[in-house]
């Protein structure tokens, strides 16, 4: 009976949003900000990798604001978990294999390197430093599958997440100080297409890298961990 | 002198109070009796003078006005002298007890406030200090706990519900009219339809009716007064719920005005017989109640609603013998009532709290100043005559009858004989009859007790004697409402249909007494009975055995009681039960299981995206 | 002039900062709260007076409306801000003595954001902007009920988090669509193309952000989460979301139903709803023996209140729903904060184990009593004047239906009045008179500073509403005037 | 090109229906991180690199992982 209710209910919603949805021209640049982010992006923020651009200089608040959210999960992951920490005895996790081991062993600083590739190259390459972190986290899920006992420094961890957020902020507040608006890109914005452009974004790409990723690795710690 | 100076000191005054308590006890007796003495007396002063002021102009876009008139002085001199007069007996009275700091300071903000009322200009302040009024009431009320925490919610519930509906009446005349100051509003509703002036009379009727305790909404009443401190009880009976009676005549005379209530509805139907019917109901049944009841304090109680049934009953009625009537008994029921609850208060603080007018009894010897408070008091709550209650008590039989009101009449004059019943056994049931044995060391009341009890007695001969000197203030309100007013000398009352003087009545009664006591001194002499001379069918029964007080008119008792009882009560608790239920049921909603609770969402969604599919609503 | 993304910036930066304080000193960490708050409160009273005369336009990053994100910092945001600025910061007083859990660092940083986020709701520009700070808001939200660890804490906060999780993503769908149509997230930018809600393009995306945002607002049938996360949280967390996160979910509707959409066909639907709400928050409300869920209820009725306020859609109506808004904000907070100090001394949430309080801790007591009086609305409390002005306000519309309307309202008021008087009777007067042994426990001072202070506000703009009726004015209009909030952005 | 996208498609939404079908939520995790990979791949296709690089890092790779860790921590059959 419920269920059946729960399916009416949402083909009546599902039925709005197509409803709603056909109105929607999809294929046709009719998107106007979008057709402006494309036609002048790369001229105005200096990054050739325009969803980057848009991600963080257009939007970039918003990217503060997504990586508070992130900050604030974890945070409160923690702090629950911190809390709520029911210690079962005797639970016993089986050793990996041997081709487990090997294999996260091999594989780590592979994807260290891949995810910090993500996030320097943000700028110009697909991804950044969203992608770039979560790769980097995976790498440490693997330590944590292929390596019995190693788990990250937590203190580490939280210096550099904290940095990477105060480094994200600081540039906004330079950009204030200077007389201008808050993240404002005020470093030269270089060739298009080398390493070295874009301003202040490389920069903020980096720090969310850093923070991202050491973020990530921090939950997948907590709840690894559960029974330290 | 500014009529914001009288606010402000008995404001300030009461958090004053409250604080000085912290530093010394007698610091703040003296203090809280000197405020109230002084509101008194600078009231006193403002007598036959009009003025009008803003005294605030912070609220919203309201200035808020005080006015004084000698209508409103009436009412405020009364509730001030009776106030300190409740707050000097409360010297003794409340030693005992704890929380003294917060006795005094609540007693003092109820009086502030009740000035408050009546010195408003408009009807935004007479609200918000209707509403102070309200809750500190509330939270004395409950001071003596106990039984006293159900009656303080049921005050408090049913004062919110009577002030809420006057809230939109306020309201609603401001945004009809655009003016909620009396002045400017007088008037105004002669050229509303009457279907507006009936709903705007109804919704101030709930709120003006539960604080007078009008019949179907006196339920509070009973259990406020009779679980309240006493001396507290002295005001809430004496002039808190005469606020109310000024909210009435404030309505009716101030805002309304008397030509269009007269012209409201035709005959039977019209507000002025639907309300006058009302006021003798509230007379006839609560005076039955009261002969029912064997607490000292809850008979006062059901004595106060059927008084103020007479007073509804004189004002409602429009003409100016009965609107005097009304206030003159106002201004007597004041005196009197207060009087009781004194004297009553004063036998409960000697005999630890006891009201069960069942264990008392002989209380004559003991406490003689107090019972002859007691004898003045009923003689005036009867209306005997040479006492002030006569006097209101004759204007409104005399109005009745000549007004071709039989049933009226009637119901006033059968509540005269009920209330004669009741206030025997009060008086006989505490001081007459045998003493009970573990009253025999009980001493006098305390003087700061006796003070106002004697006082306020002598003040019960005097207006009986010269009842011109209220009647002369109340003539003035009259005129000043465009009623014709009473040809009055300071003895009485002249009319073609019917003159009263009391000199003429002092001297008859002065002769008859002397012609009575003659005879009683020249026949034989009578045996004297002591207190515990129980000889009675041969035999000398024990001490203790036998007590007269007990089941009082047991007979009339047991016939009357099956009708009488409160059956709006029951109605009333019958209401809350099932809000209560209602309530527990409504709360089913939220079952706890998380799943439903998406789905209430989706089904919010779904039904609003449904319905603008299907119908196209917004 | 200050630059109002200050108000956003400083609190978030010092949350950040706050995990770096345990290599220096685990005692600092409490005081972040307190001064960041304080500089939010000090921001925002400073740009009060700039604001009544023109709305504040900053945008971010050096990119111009609609390119860029921009924030709006008008009489009603500013006004909001100022609240959130004041009540956290009373709270972050009150939280020195009362959080002594072990993990008092990630308390002070949840609370932090929780507060950024609730800023930046309030002053944002732009739509998407508006829904990031949101979800700060409800994450932050959703751990703080938990934080107490214990088995009902950690069910609420899941039942939180799945009701929130599913309005969230409603209102993303709902923005999605508002993108697809028009191209911009903008507000002021949709605003100007949105001419009516009739159609049903247009009419989904509406009823998509008002369901979302309504779950954090606590509409009804929107609301099944709150009475237990409001009574399983802290008490100090309680104030805060009572006080501030359900306001804000309320912020967003108006922000959305009246500048966004201009949807005033909506109007009608909203006022009885409101209506309904707070019926069933005062019923739930009557019977309630644990005082907490009984606030929670209470919040929920007067939610309805203020929602029935604002859709009066009359000037007056708006105007008195932002005040009945402040002062249930500031009334709801110290009810909350008293009560929690009387729960940490007599072990229990239940009303019974009230009894005697007013002999034991005599001045929460009596703010508790000052809280309750003020929220059934009796002068001179700051409760009164907000509903004088709804009802004046409705009954300004010389409508049977508002007369009606008025009297389901009143009704509730009598109900909440009821269980009200019956708690603080219980406070004062029920129990034994007084029994040897019973020492007056006097609360903390940093408990009773921050509730004194709430009582000295209710009491004093109770007496002189004016002090802030002057911004309530220029917000309404400014949800009003919505061509005029569109010219101001998009010259 | 049309019908890889259409097979994909298709293989999507068996693995989303088996994600809640199975009764063994290990495989329920499995399935799940399927259809995140097709989606990732989708994305590709419709040319945002972007998206599909975070929707393969994070819902492939890290959801998946803290799923797994959560069912082995709980139980690992529904009811």
């Amino acid at each position: 009976m419920r269920k059946l209710i729960s399916l009416i209910l949402l083909v009546i919603i599902a039925g709005g949003i197509v409803l709603s949805l056909k109105e929607i021209p999809f294929g046709i640049s009719k998107i106007k900000i979008g057709d402006y982010y494309i036609k002048k992006g790369i001229e105005e923020t200096g990054a050739t990798n325009i969803v980057t651009s848009v991600v963080v200089s257009y939007r970039g608040f918003d990217t503060l604001g997504e990586i508070t959210i992130l900050f604030t999960a974890a945070i409160g992951l923690s702090a629950v978990l911190g809390t709520y920490r029911k210690r079962k005895a005797g639970e016993k996790v089986e050793p990996p294999s041997f081709i487990v081991k090997t294999g996260c062993r091999f594989l780590f600083p592979i994807l260290l390197l891949v995810g910090a590739y993500i996030f320097i190259h943000g700028h110009l390459t697909p991804g950044g430093g969203f992608q770039g972190g979560a790769i980097i986290a995976s790498a440490f899920l693997l330590m944590y599958l292929g390596c019995e006992g190693k788990r990250i420094n937590e203190n580490t961890s939280i210096v550099v997440e904290v940095l990477g957020a105060l480094t994200f902020i600081v540039l906004g507040i330079i950009g204030l100080t200077i007389g201008k608006d808050f993240l404002f890109n005020f470093l030269p914005k270089g060739e298009p297409n080398t390493l070295l452009s874009a301003g202040i974004i490389p920069v903020i790409y980096i720090a969310i890298g850093f923070k991202v990723g050491s973020e990530l690795a921090g939950i997948i710690d907590h709840l690894i961990e559960k029974n330290q | 002198m500014n009529l914001s100076i009288i606010l402000a000191i008995a404001f300030g005054g009461a958090l004053l109070t409250y604080f000085s308590g912290k530093i010394s006890k007698k610091a703040r007796d003296v203090l809280a009796v000197l405020i109230s003495l002084v509101i008194a007396v600078i009231l006193a002063f403002f007598y036959n003078t009009s003025s009008r002021e803003i005294f605030y102009t912070g609220f919203l876009d309201f200035p808020l006005i005080l006015r004084i008139d000698t209508f409103s002085w009436f009412f405020a001199f009364t509730i001030a002298v009776i106030g300190s007069f409740s707050i000097i007996f409360s010297l003794s009275y409340i030693r005992k007890k704890g929380n003294t700091d917060y006795y005094y300071t609540m007693m003092l903000l109820v009086i502030a406030s009740m000035i408050g009322i009546i010195l408003s200009g408009d009807l935004v302040s007479f609200y918000i200090f209707w509403e102070i009024m309200s809750w500190s009431t509330f939270l004395l009320i409950s001071y003596n706990r106990g039984p006293a925490i159900a009656a303080g919610i049921k005050y408090i519930i049913m004062s919110v519900t009577g002030s809420v509906a006057m809230l939109v009446g306020i309201i609603s005349l401001y945004s009809h009219y655009g003016t909620v100051i009396y002045t400017e509003l007088s008037g105004l509703l002669y050229n509303a339809s009457s279907g507006y002036t009936i709903f705007i009379f109804v919704l101030f009727f709930i709120a003006l009716g539960i604080k007078n305790a009008i019949w179907p909404l006196h339920v509070w009443l009973p259990p406020a007064h009779s679980e309240a401190p006493s001396p507290f009880s002295a005001v809430l009976s004496g002039t808190l719920i005469k606020i109310g009676t000024y909210g009435i005549i404030l309505l009716i005379y101030v805002i309304v005005k008397i030509n269009v209530f007269l012209n409201l509805g035709e005959g039977i139907v019209s507000a002025r017989y639907i309300i006058a019917v009302t006021g003798a109901i509230t007379i006839l049944i609560p005076t039955f109640i009261a002969l029912l009841q064997d607490d000292a304090k809850r008979l006062l109680a059901w004595s106060t609603i059927a008084q103020a049934g007479y007073i509804i009953l004189g004002i409602a009625y429009g003409t100016s013998e009965s609107v005097a009537s009304g206030m003159f008994h106002f201004f007597n029921h004041a005196i009197f009532k207060a009087l009781l609850f004194m004297v009553v208060g004063a036998v409960e603080y000697r005999t630890n709290g006891v009201r069960d007018l069942n264990s008392l009894g002989g209380l004559i010897k003991k406490m003689p100043v107090t019972f002859v408070g007691g004898l003045i008091g009923i003689c005036g709550l009867i209306g005997v005559p040479l006492t002030n209650g006569f006097v209101s008590k004759w204007l409104i039989y005399k109005t009745l009858i000549i007004n071709n009101s039989p049933f009226l009449a009637f119901a006033a004059l059968l509540g005269t004989w009920g209330t004669i019943l009741y206030s025997y056994k009060l008086l006989h049931n505490m001081f007459l009859g045998q003493l009970p044995e573990k009253y025999e060391k009980l001493e006098r009341a305390p003087f700061s007790m006796q003070l106002p009890i004697v006082i306020l007695s002598l003040a019960i001969i005097l207006f009986g004697i010269l009842p011109g000197l209220p009647l002369k203030v109340i003539n003035s309100i009259e005129s000043g409402f465009g009623l014709e007013p009473l040809t009055i000398n300071i003895w009485g009352i002249t009319s073609d249909t019917g003159t009263i003087n009391m000199l003429n009545l002092f001297v008859a009664v002065f002769l008859i007494g002397i012609m009575i006591w003659l005879i009683f001194k020249g026949s034989k002499k009578s045996a004297g009975i002591g207190q515990y001379d129980n000889y009675a069918a041969g035999t000398t029964v024990p001490k203790n055995k036998y007590h007269y007080s007990v089941d009082f008119y047991g007979p009339l008792h047991r016939m009357i009681s099956p009708y009488l009882r409160d059956f709006i009560d029951d109605f009333y608790m019958s209401l809350a039960r099932s809000i209560k239920n209602l309530g527990n049921g409504i709360r089913r909603i939220y079952t706890g299981d998380v799943g439903y609770y998406a789905i209430y969402i989706m089904l919010f969604l779904a039904l609003l995206i449904f319905i603008q599919i299907k119908w196209k609503l917004w | 002039m200050v630059n109002p993304i200050l108000l956003i910036v400083i609190p978030l930066g010092l949350a950040f900062v706050v995990p770096l304080f345990r290599f220096i000193s685990k005692k600092i960490e409490k005081f972040i709260p307190f001064f960041a708050l304080l500089a939010n409160l000090i921001i925002s009273l400073t740009l009060f007076p700039h604001v009544l005369e023109k709305p504040i336009h900053v945008s971010i990053g050096g990119f111009l409306p609609p390119l860029g994100i921009n924030l709006v910092a008008g009489p009603l945001g500013i006004l909001f801000a100022m609240l959130i600025a004041l009540v956290g910061f009373l709270v972050s007083i009150y939280a020195f003595a009362y959080i002594k859990e072990k993990d008092q660092e990630k308390y002070h940083i949840l609370y932090l954001l929780l507060l950024t986020g609730a800023t930046g709701v309030v002053l944002t520009g732009d739509i998407f902007n508006l829904f990031v700070f949101f979800e700060i808001l409800c994450i932050s939200s959703y751990s703080l009920v938990a934080y107490f660890g214990d088995k009902p804490g950690i069910e609420s906060a899941v039942k939180y988090l799945i009701q929130g999780a599913v309005g969230s993503s409603l209102v993303l769908i709902g923005i999605g669509l508002l993108y697809g149509q028009f191209g911009t997230l903008n507000m002021a930018d949709i605003a100007s193309n949105i001419h009516s809600v009739h159609s049903i393009s247009v009419f989904i995306p509406l009823v998509l952000l008002i369901t979302g945002f309504g779950v954090e607002a606590a509409i009804f049938p929107l609301n099944a989460w709150l009475p237990d996360a409001h009574s399983s949280a802290p008490s100090s967390i309680s104030a805060i979301l009572s006080g501030i996160a359900i306001e804000v979910g309320l912020y967003a509707i108006v922000r959305v139903v009246f500048t966004l959409f201009g949807a005033s066909s909506i109007l009608t639907f909203l006022l009885f709803l409101g209506v309904i709400t707070l019926l069933i928050g005062e019923l739930c409300a009557f019977n309630q023996e644990n005082i907490k869920r009984m606030l929670a209820y209470s919040s929920i009725g007067q939610i309805g209140l203020i929602v029935f306020a604002l859709s009066i859609g009359s000037l007056s109506g708006i105007n008195g729903g932002l005040f009945q808004l402040v002062s249930h904000t500031l009334s709801k907070a110290l009810l909350f904060l008293a009560a929690g100090y009387m729960i940490f001394r007599s072990g229990s949430m239940n009303i019974s184990s009230f009894e005697g309080m007013g002999k034991k801790m005599p001045y929460t007591s009596f703010a508790f009593t000052i809280g309750a009086f003020s929220i059934v609305g009796l002068p001179p409390f700051i409760g009164f004047p907000g509903k004088f002005m709804i009802l004046k306000a409705a009954l300004f519309e010389q409508d049977i239906l508002f007369t009606i309307l008025v009297f389901l309202i009143l009704l509730a008021t009598i109900i909440e009045g009821a269980y009200f008087f019956r708690v603080v009777q219980t406070i004062y007067f029920k129990g034994e008179k007084s029994t040897p042994g019973q020492e007056r426990e006097i609360a903390p001072l940093s408990v009773l500073i921050p509730v004194f202070i709430f009582v000295g506000l209710i009491v004093v703009i109770g007496i002189y509403p004016k002090l802030i009726t002057e911004i309530l004015e220029s917000s309404a209009s400014e949800l009003l005037n919505r061509a005029d909030y569109i010219k101001n952005i998009l010259p | 090109m049309e019908i890889v996208i259409l097979i994909l498609v298709f293989l999507m939404i068996v693995s989303a229906i088996a994600a809640l079908i199975f009764k063994d939520l290990m495989n329920a995790v499995i399935a799940s991180c399927v259809v995140s990979l097709i989606a990732a791949v989708l994305f590709y296709f419709l040319q945002a690199p972007d998206v599909a690089m975070a929707e393969a890092a994070i819902g492939a790779a890290l959801v998946t992982g803290i799923f797994v860790i959560a069912v082995k921590r709980t139980k690992r059959f529904e009811e």
